[in-house]
C-alpha cells in the first residue's frame, strides 16, 4: 500500500514537471499555434539563471526565490526577442514556426556552451528542498517534489485566474477565439501576441528554476523533455488549460506506474501507444474548443 | 461564420503554385532533364571523385531519396513528417539484418548477438530476413505498411497539422527508445555495424563500393522518376488541393485521408529504400538514425532547398550535407551555429527555398527583358 | 420523394442551440432563397444537411437519408454547396480546380496518370461559367465574382442535384449577379437550387420561393410576395425590408 | 500543368546533378592512392608525421570528448617539445564525431584516406568505437581508444588503453563484497556498457553469494528517475552499482537524496562518474559516494603531478583531471613507445612491436604495461571516494596491475558470458 501510494506521488510529480513545462506550451502552441522547439531552450535559460544569481547571492534559498521572478522576466524577454524577429512572420504558417524555433533551439544550445560551457552547471539547492518528508513512517516524498507540485499548481491558478479576470487575459482570449474579429475591434494583436508569448516564454523559465532542483543543468537540458511536453498539451486539447493539467498528471501517473511494472522503454512505447488510441477515440484532445468553424 | 479555414493549420499562403514549376515539365524535356542528371551522376562523379568522396556522394544520395519523398508529402501535401526517421530506421534494419546474417553465414548468429544478448538461436523474426527476397521486398513494404497502418489511424481521425508533426515526432522517439533496449536481438545503440558483405559483394573492396554508389544514384534517378510521375498526375493535382483546402475536397466527394495516405505511404516507402541503401553505402544504422534529431534534419534539406518541387528538395538534401561535411571539418561549433540559421533563414525569408529564389531571379530578368 | 426533405432537424453546440427543429421541403427544380438575420441559423443548416454540423432529425434527398453519413458521402450523393468566402484552390488552374471537382469517381489507374484532354464536363462549365478564356489561370488570382463562378462551376462538374450556395453574390457587381441569376435559373431546370442571400434585390428577381430563418426556426414560408407581407418577417427583418 | 519554361526545366535537372557531383569534389586528388588491400599508407614524407584525433566536439557527447582531445593535445605538444617520435613532428588533425556514428565513420575513413595518418586517437561511445572498427580494420590502420568499456572485443587494429571489465567492474564487486554488501541494485544507462557490465556484475554476484534484487535501464539522456529510485528504495540493497551516463547521473543523485537515501545506508558504486561529472553533480548530492577508476586526479606520484599540473597550465587551474583524459594522455606515449620501439610508423611494424612485450611507460595512474596479445593494457584499479570538495579520493587500490582480460576468461564464474 505504501509502495502504491509513494508510486502515485511519483507518478503526480511527474505530472507536475510535465505540467510547468507544458503550461508554457498550452500559451504559446495552444492559444497562438506556435510550435515553439525552443521552449527547452527558455527552460534551459531559467536554470542558467539560477547559476548566475548564485555566483552574485550566497543563500541557496534566498536565491531561488529570487530566481524565480528574475527568470521569468529572463526567458519571457527571450520569447518576445524570438517573437518579434521570427515568430511574428509566421502566424499563418504554424508548422514552419517548429522548423525555425528548432534551429533558434540549435542556436541558443550553442550560445549556452559558448558562455557557461559544454558541462552541466551546478547549482546549490537550500537544504529545506534537498530532503524528504516523512508522511507516515513508511512513506517518504521528496520535498523538491512537492515544491515543484505546489509551484506547478500556483502557476496554474495564476495564469486561470488572470485569463479569466485582467483585461489582458481578456484581451488573449479575444484575440484567440477570433483573431480578425479582435484585429477589426481595435485589439492590437500584435501586442497581444507579445504580451502572450511573453507570459508562456516566462513559464518556461520557472519551469528551468524548478528543475534545477531535480535534473541537471546544460545546455540540451530542455530538449528531451519538450516532446512530450508537446504531447500533453495536444492530447489535453489545444487552447485548453484544464486539459492539459489533467492529462499531465494523468499522464505522468500512467508513465510511473507502466514504469515501475516494467521498464523505462517498454513504458514509452506503451504511453505511445495509449496517445494514439486516445486520439482515435477524441482527435482534438481531451477537451476542445467549440466554434462553428470547420475543425 | 462558417469558413473553411481550417482553424489550426492555415493553409500556407507561400508555397508556391503548382504549376509552372520546373521539374514537372512536358515529357520530352524531362527526359532531357533526367538524362543530363544521369550523364552528371553516372559519367562525371565517378570519374572526378576519389573513392572516398564518391562514397560521401552516395550517402548524399541516400539522403536526397528520403528529401524526395518528404517533398511529396509534405511540399505537396501538405503533411510535415517529422517521423521519417522511423521509415529509413525500418529500411536500413532490414537490409542490415540480410547483410549481417549474411555475413554470418548459414545457421550462425550475427556476432553481436553473441557477444550481448548470449542467445543459441536466431529469435524468429530475424529468420525471414535471411531471405535476400524478403529482406529486398521488406525494406520498401515494411516502412510503406507500418506508414499505410499509422496513416490510417491518423488520417482518418483527422489528425493533422502540428498533432500530426508533433505524434510523428513522439513515434521517432518511442521506435528509438524501443530498438535501444532490445540490445540482445538489435544492438542497442550500437545498432547494426561491421557490414562486410552486400550480396555476395565484399564491400571491402572499393569497386564494390563504387557499384554501390551506382545503384544508389540508379536508385535516386528512379526515387526522381516516381515522384515526378505523381506530382504531374491527376492525383498531384489533387494532393496540391487536399493540401490547400483538406476540407473542401472532402465536399468534393473524396475522402482526404486516402489521398494522404498515398503520398505518405509512397514518402515513407522512399524513406525505406534510402535506408536500405545507407547500409551498405555508410556500413551502420543504429537508433541514432531514427530518433527526433535525424527526423528533423532530413526535413531541413528539404526546407533548404525548396519543399514543393521536385529536385529542390533532394537537391537540398545534398547541399546541406555537404556543408555539414565541410564545416564540421573546420569549424564545428561554427557548424551548430550554421545549422541554426539554416533553419531559420530559408523558412522564414524563402520559405519557397532556394529553389524559389530561381524562379525569383528568372522572373526578375523576363521583367528587364520587358523592360528593355 | 423527390427534393430535399427535412424534419425536426436540431444542432447544438455546447448547449447554444443553432438550429432548433426546423421542417423543409424544396421539391426538385425549385431556386429557393432561404434568408434570415445574421445567428438566425441558415449556414448551420447548409452545415447539417452536408455532414459538417453533427443534428439530429432527418434529411433526406431523392429518398435518400443524409444525417449520419459523412461529408464526402453526401457530397456523393448529389449534395454539392459553396461557401461564404470562396473556397477554391487558389494554387491551382481555373481548369484543374474543375478537372478535380469532376473526378472523384476515377480509379486509381486515371488518377496516376496525367490529363491528357479536357473533359467534355469540364470545358461545357467553363463556358457555361464563361471562364474559359481564363481557363489556364490560377484560380488566386480571379477577381471574387469569378472565383464565385468557378465554385458554382465545380459543382456543376461535380455532378450535383442539390445546388447549396450560401452568398454566392456577395461582392460581385450589378452585371455578376445577373448574369448569376441567370444561371441559377438554368440550372433549375434539372437542379434543385437552395440560396442562402442577403441581396434582397437579387432575391426579389430570382427566387421563386422563400424561406424565411430566425432564431434557429423558420419563421415563414411562401413566395417572395408572401414572405413580404408576412407580419413577423417584417417585424424581425424589419431593416433588411425597409431596405429593400 | 501546361506552358512550362521546360527548356528551365531540363537545364536546372542537369545542374543539379552537376551540383551534386560538385559538392563532393573537395579534395579528389589526395585520396585517389588509398586502396584497402595493402593496408594504410601513412604520409612520412615531410619534417612531421600526422596522427588524427576523433572525438565528438559537438552534440551530446562533445561534453565529455572535448575533455580527452585537450588531453590528447597536451601529450602531442609534450612530445613536439621534447623532439617528436623518430625525430618528426607530431602533427594533429582534429575531427568532429558529432556524437553520430555515422559520422565517426566516415571521419575514420577521411582520416586514413586522405590525411593519411600514422594513427587515430579517439572515440568514446561503445557505439562510436563499433562504428569505425571495420574501417580501422578495412584499411589496416590504427586507432587507440581511450575509455573504459565493456570488453569482449579484441580488434588487431585497436589499443584499447581504458579499463576492460576486470579492472573495473571486478574490482569494485570484490571492494564491495570485502565490505560485507550482500545484495545489488542495477542501474544503467540504455546501451551496451551498463548492459553488458551488469550480466557480469549477475554472474559474479552469483558465485559470490551476492543477491541482485533488481536491474533497471533509462534511455540515454532521460532525466527522470523518481521511479527508479523509488525500486531501488524499495528493494532494501545493500549497494547500488550505477552504470549511468551523463546527465542522466545528475537526475538520479539528486532524485537519490531526496528520498533519504545516503552513502551511508546504501551506497553507490559509480563506474562513469570521474572528476569532471562531480563538477557538474555536486557534492552536495555526491559526497560520500563511491567510484571505480583507475585513475584520479589524487593518485599519488611524480608523474601525475607533473600530468595535473601541465594540464591546468594548458587549460585552466580550474579544470580537473579524469581517467578517460589519463588514458587518453598516455595512450599517445604508448604509440611513441611503440613506433620508438619498432623504430617504424608503419602500422604492422608498430604491432609487431607491441606483440614482442615490454611496452611500458609511467604513465599518472602508475606504470602501465601493454599487453600484446590483447592490445589492452595492465591496470591498477583503484576504488575512490567523493569527498566535500569535489575530489575523489582513493579509499582502496588493487595493488599491482591487473592483467587485462577482455573475455573474462581466467573468471570460472563468467563462463557463457561471451
Amino acid at each position: 500500500m505504501t509502495l502504491v501510494l509513494s508510486q502515485l506521488f511519483t507518478g503526480i510529480s511527474i505530472g507536475a514537471v510535465l505540467l510547468l513545462i507544458a503550461l508554457g506550451l498550452s500559451l504559446t502552441f495552444g492559444q497562438m499555434n506556435v510550435i515553439n522547439m525552443a521552449h527547452g531552450e527558455l527552460i534551459a535559460a531559467g536554470a542558467y539563471t539560477v547559476y548566475v544569481l548564485q555566483k552574485v547571492l550566497s543563500g541557496a534559498g534566498l536565491s531561488l526565490l529570487i530566481a524565480l521572478p528574475v527568470a521569468f522576466v529572463v526567458a519571457g524577454l527571450l520569447g518576445v526577442l524570438i517573437e518579434v524577429l521570427l515568430i511574428r512572420r509566421l502566424y499563418a504558417r504554424p508548422l514552419d514556426t517548429l522548423l525555425v524555433t528548432w534551429g533558434v533551439s540549435l542556436i541558443l544550445q550553442q550560445v549556452f556552451r559558448d558562455v557557461f560551457g559544454a558541462p552541466n552547471v551546478q547549482t546549490r539547492a537550500p537544504s529545506a528542498l534537498t530532503g524528504s518528508i516523512h508522511v507516515t513512517d513508511d512513506l517518504v516524498i521528496s520535498s523538491s517534489r512537492v515544491f515543484i507540485l505546489v509551484l506547478a499548481l500556483v502557476a496554474v491558478a495564476a495564469l486561470t485566474a488572470g485569463l479569466r479576470t485582467t483585461p489582458l487575459g481578456r484581451r488573449i482570449r479575444a484575440v484567440v477565439q477570433n483573431r480578425d474579429l479582435a484585429a477589426v475591434s481595435g485589439l492590437a494583436t500584435g501586442r497581444v501576441d507579445r504580451l502572450t508569448f511573453f507570459i508562456g516564454s516566462g513559464l518556461a523559465g520557472i519551469a528551468g528554476v524548478a528543475l534545477t532542483l531535480v535534473g541537471p543543468i546544460g545546455p540540451t537540458m530542455g530538449t528531451n523533455l519538450i516532446v512530450n511536453a508537446f504531447l500533453v498539451v495536444v492530447v489535453g486539447g489545444i487552447g485548453q488549460l484544464k486539459g492539459t493539467v489533467i492529462v499531465a498528471f494523468t499522464l505522468g501517473i500512467v508513465q510511473s506506474m507502466v514504469e515501475y511494472t516494467t521498464t523505462v522503454s517498454v513504458a514509452s512505447v506503451i504511453v505511445f501507444v495509449v496517445i494514439v488510441a486516445f486520439l482515435q477515440w477524441r482527435p482534438q484532445g481531451l477537451f476542445t474548443l467549440r466554434t462553428r468553424s470547420l475543425a | 461564420m462558417t469558413t473553411l479555414q481550417d482553424p489550426v493549420i492555415a493553409p500556407d499562403p507561400t508555397i508556391q503554385p503548382a504549376t509552372r514549376r520546373f521539374g514537372a515539365g512536358t515529357g520530352s524535356r524531362a527526359v532531357i532533364g533526367f538524362g543530363l542528371a544521369a550523364v552528371a551522376l553516372f559519367g562525371l562523379a565517378p570519374v572526378v571523385l576519389g573513392d572516398f568522396r564518391l562514397g560521401l556522394l552516395a550517402k548524399y544520395l541516400c539522403l536526397a531519396i528520403v528529401a524526395v519523398g518528404i517533398g511529396l508529402a509534405w511540399g505537396r501535401g501538405g503533411m510535415l513528417t517529422l517521423g521519417q526517421g522511423v521509415f529509413f530506421g525500418l529500411g536500413g534494419y532490414a537490409m542490415a539484418m540480410h547483410l549481417k546474417l549474411t555475413d554470418a553465414g548459414p545457421g550462425q548468429l550475427p556476432d553481436f548477438m553473441q557477444l550481448y544478448g548470449q542467445l543459441d538461436t536466431l529469435p524468429w523474426w530475424w529468420k525471414p530476413f535471411a531471405s535476400p527476397a524478403f529482406a529486398l521486398a521488406a525494406t520498401v513494404l515494411l516502412p510503406m505498411l507500418v506508414a499505410l497502418l499509422l496513416g490510417l489511424l491518423i488520417f482518418r481521425r483527422r489528425v493533422r497539422g502540428a498533432y500530426f508533426a508533433i505524434l510523428s515526432q513522439a513515434l521517432c522517439a518511442a521506435l528509438a527508445i524501443f530498438l535501444i533496449g532490445q540490445q540482445g536481438t538489435t544492438g542497442g545503440t550500437n545498432g547494426l555495424t561491421d557490414i562486410q558483405g552486400f550480396f555476395g559483394y565484399d564491400l571491402n573492396d572499393p569497386l564494390n563500393r563504387r557499384t554501390v554508389y551506382f545503384v544508389v544514384a540508379a536508385a535516386l534517378l528512379a526515387v526522381l522518376g516516381i515522384a515526378w510521375q505523381l506530382m504531374r498526375s491527376r492525383y498531384g493535382e489533387l494532393l496540391v488541393a487536399v493540401r490547400d483546402g483538406e476540407e473542401r475536397v472532402r465536399f468534393l466527394g473524396y475522402d482526404p485521408a486516402n489521398v494522404k495516405l498515398v503520398a505518405y505511404v509512397v514518402a515513407a516507402g522512399m524513406a525505406g529504400l534510402a535506408g536500405a541503401l545507407f547500409v551498405p553505402a555508410v556500413g551502420i544504422i543504429s537508433p541514432a538514425m531514427i530518433g527526433v534529431v535525424p527526423s528533423i534534419e532530413f526535413v531541413i534539406g528539404v526546407a533548404v532547398g525548396g519543399r514543393a518541387g521536385l529536385v529542390g528538395p533532394a537537391l537540398g538534401a545534398i547541399a546541406v550535407a555537404w556543408a555539414r561535411t565541410a564545416l564540421s571539418e573546420r569549424l564545428p561549433s561554427a557548424w551548430t551555429y550554421f545549422e541554426g540559421l539554416l533553419f531559420i533563414l530559408p523558412v522564414v525569408f524563402l520559405p519557397g527555398g532556394l529553389a524559389s529564389l530561381a524562379v525569383l531571379l528568372r522572373r526578375r530578368t523576363a521583367k528587364k527583358e520587358v523592360a528593355a | 420523394m423527390t427534393g430535399l426533405t427535412v424534419r425536426d432537424l436540431k444542432v447544438v453546440f455546447d448547449g447554444f442551440v443553432a438550429v432548433g427543429g426546423v421542417d423543409l421541403d424544396v421539391p426538385a427544380g425549385d431556386v429557393r432563397f432561404i434568408i434570415g438575420p445574421n445567428g438566425a441559423g441558415k449556414t448551420t443548416l447548409v452545415d447539417a444537411i452536408t455532414g459538417l454540423a453533427r443534428a439530429t432529425g432527418t434529411v433526406t434527398f431523392d429518398g435518400q437519408e443524409l444525417l449520419g453519413r459523412k461529408v464526402h458521402r453526401i457530397a456523393r450523393l448529389g449534395v454539392g454547396r459553396t461557401f461564404q468566402n470562396s473556397t477554391v484552390f487558389e494554387e491551382l488552374t481555373v481548369l484543374q480546380n474543375l478537372d478535380i471537382a469532376a473526378g472523384w469517381h476515377r480509379g486509381p489507374l486515371t488518377l496516376l496518370r496525367r490529363r491528357t484532354s479536357i473533359p467534355p464536363r469540364v470545358q461545357a462549365a467553363l463556358e457555361t461559367i464563361r471562364l474559359t478564356a481564363v481557363r489556364d489561370q490560377l484560380a488566386g488570382t480571379l477577381p471574387h465574382g469569378q472565383k464565385q463562378w468557378l465554385e458554382i462551376g465545380m459543382l456543376l462538374v461535380q455532378d450535383a442535384k442539390l445546388f447549396l450556395l450560401d452568398e454566392p453574390v456577395a461582392g460581385m457587381s450589378h452585371e455578376e449577379r445577373d448574369a448569376t441569376g441567370e444561371l441559377l435559373g438554368e440550372l433549375s431546370r434539372d437542379h434543385t437550387v437552395v440560396v442562402i442571400e442577403h441581396d434582397m434585390d437579387f432575391l426579389r428577381r430570382f427566387a421563386r420561393t422563400v424561406t424565411v430563418m430566425h432564431a434557429g426556426r423558420i419563421l415563414s414560408e411562401g413566395t417572395v410576395a408572401e414572405v413580404q407581407a408576412d407580419p413577423r418577417v417584417q417585424e424581425v427583418y424589419l431593416g433588411h425590408s425597409v431596405e429593400a | 500543368m501546361f506552358r512550362i519554361p521546360g527548356r528551365r526545366s531540363a537545364a536546372i535537372v542537369a545542374a543539379v546533378a552537376a551540383f551534386a557531383t560538385l559538392t563532393a569534389c573537395g579534395a579528389k586528388t589526395t585520396d585517389s592512392a588509398t586502396t584497402s588491400g595493402a593496408g594504410a599508407t601513412i604520409d612520412t614524407s615531410g619534417s612531421s608525421v600526422k596522427v588524427g584525433l576523433l572525438n565528438s566536439l559537438s552534440g551530446t557527447m562533445a561534453i565529455s570528448e572535448v575533455t580527452v582531445r585537450d588531453s590528447l593535445k597536451l601529450a602531442i605538444d609534450e612530445i613536439n617539445a621534447a623532439g617528436g617520435v623518430l625525430g618528426k613532428q607530431i602533427a594533429p588533425v582534429s575531427e568532429d564525431g558529432g556524437s553520430d556514428w555515422p559520422t565517426f565513420a566516415e571521419k575514420a575513413q577521411k582520416l586514413i584516406s586522405q590525411d593519411k595518418v600514422a594513427a587515430v586517437f579517439g572515440c568514446w561511445t561503445s557505439a562510436s568505437r563499433k562504428a569505425v572498427k571495420p574501417v580501422f580494420e578495412k584499411n589496416k590502420s590504427l586507432l587507440f581508444y581511450p575509455v573504459q568499456y565493456e570488453g569482449l572485443e579484441q580488434s588487431p587494429y585497436i589499443f584499447y588503453t581504458g579499463a576492460t571489465t576486470n579492472q573495473q567492474i571486478v574490482p569494485g564487486l570484490d571492494y564491495l563484497k570485502a565490505q560485507g554488501k550482500t545484495s545489488l541494485y542495477l542501474v544503467g544507462s540504455d546501451y551496451v556498457f551498463p548492459r553488458t557490465a551488469n550480466k557480469i556484475i549477475k554472474a559474479y554476484a552469483e558465485a559470490n553469494g551476492m543477491k541482485v534484487l533488481g536491474e533497471d535501464y533509462a534511455p540515454l539522456g532521460s532525466t527522470e528517475f523518481s521511479t527508479i529510485v523509488n525500486k531501488v528504495k524499495a528493494s532494501g540493497a545493500a549497494a547500488v552499482f550505477n552504470t549511468l551516463n551523463g546527465d542522466s547521473n545528475v537526475a538520479f543523485f539528486k532524485e537519490y537524496k531526496s528520498a533519504g537515501l545516503t552513502a551511508a545506508s546504501m551506497p553507490v558504486v559509480s563506474v562513469s562518474i570521474a572528476e569532471e561529472e562531480v563538477k557538474s553533480i555536486g557534492t552536495q548530492y555526491l559526497a560520500g559516494q563511491l567510484t571505480a577508476w583507475n585513475y584520479y586526479q589524487t593518485t599519488p606520484g611524480a608523474a601525475n603531478e607533473k600530468f595535473v599540473k601541465a594540464y591546468k597550465a594548458k587549460y585552466g587551474a580550474d579544470k580537473p583531471t579524469s581517467d578517460p583524459m589519463e588514458a587518453a594522455y598516455t595512450s599517445v606515449y604508448l604509440w611513441k613507445a611503440m613506433v620508438e620501439k619498432a623504430g617504424s610508423f608503419e602500422v604492422e611494424k608498430v604491432k609487431a612491436a607491441s606483440a614482442a612485450g615490454g611496452i611500458t611507460y609511467d604513465a599518472p595512474e602508475g606504470k602501465v604495461t601493454v599487453d600484446g596479445a590483447t592490445q589492452h593494457i595492465f591496470k591498477t584499479a583503484r576504488i575512490g571516494k567523493v569527498g566535500d570538495d569535489g575530489l575523489i579520493t582513493e579509499v582502496w587500490n588493487s595493488g599491482e596491475p591487473i592483467k587485462p582480460d577482455p573475455f573474462l576468461k581466467g573468471y570460472p564464474w563468467a563462463t557463457g558470458l561471451s
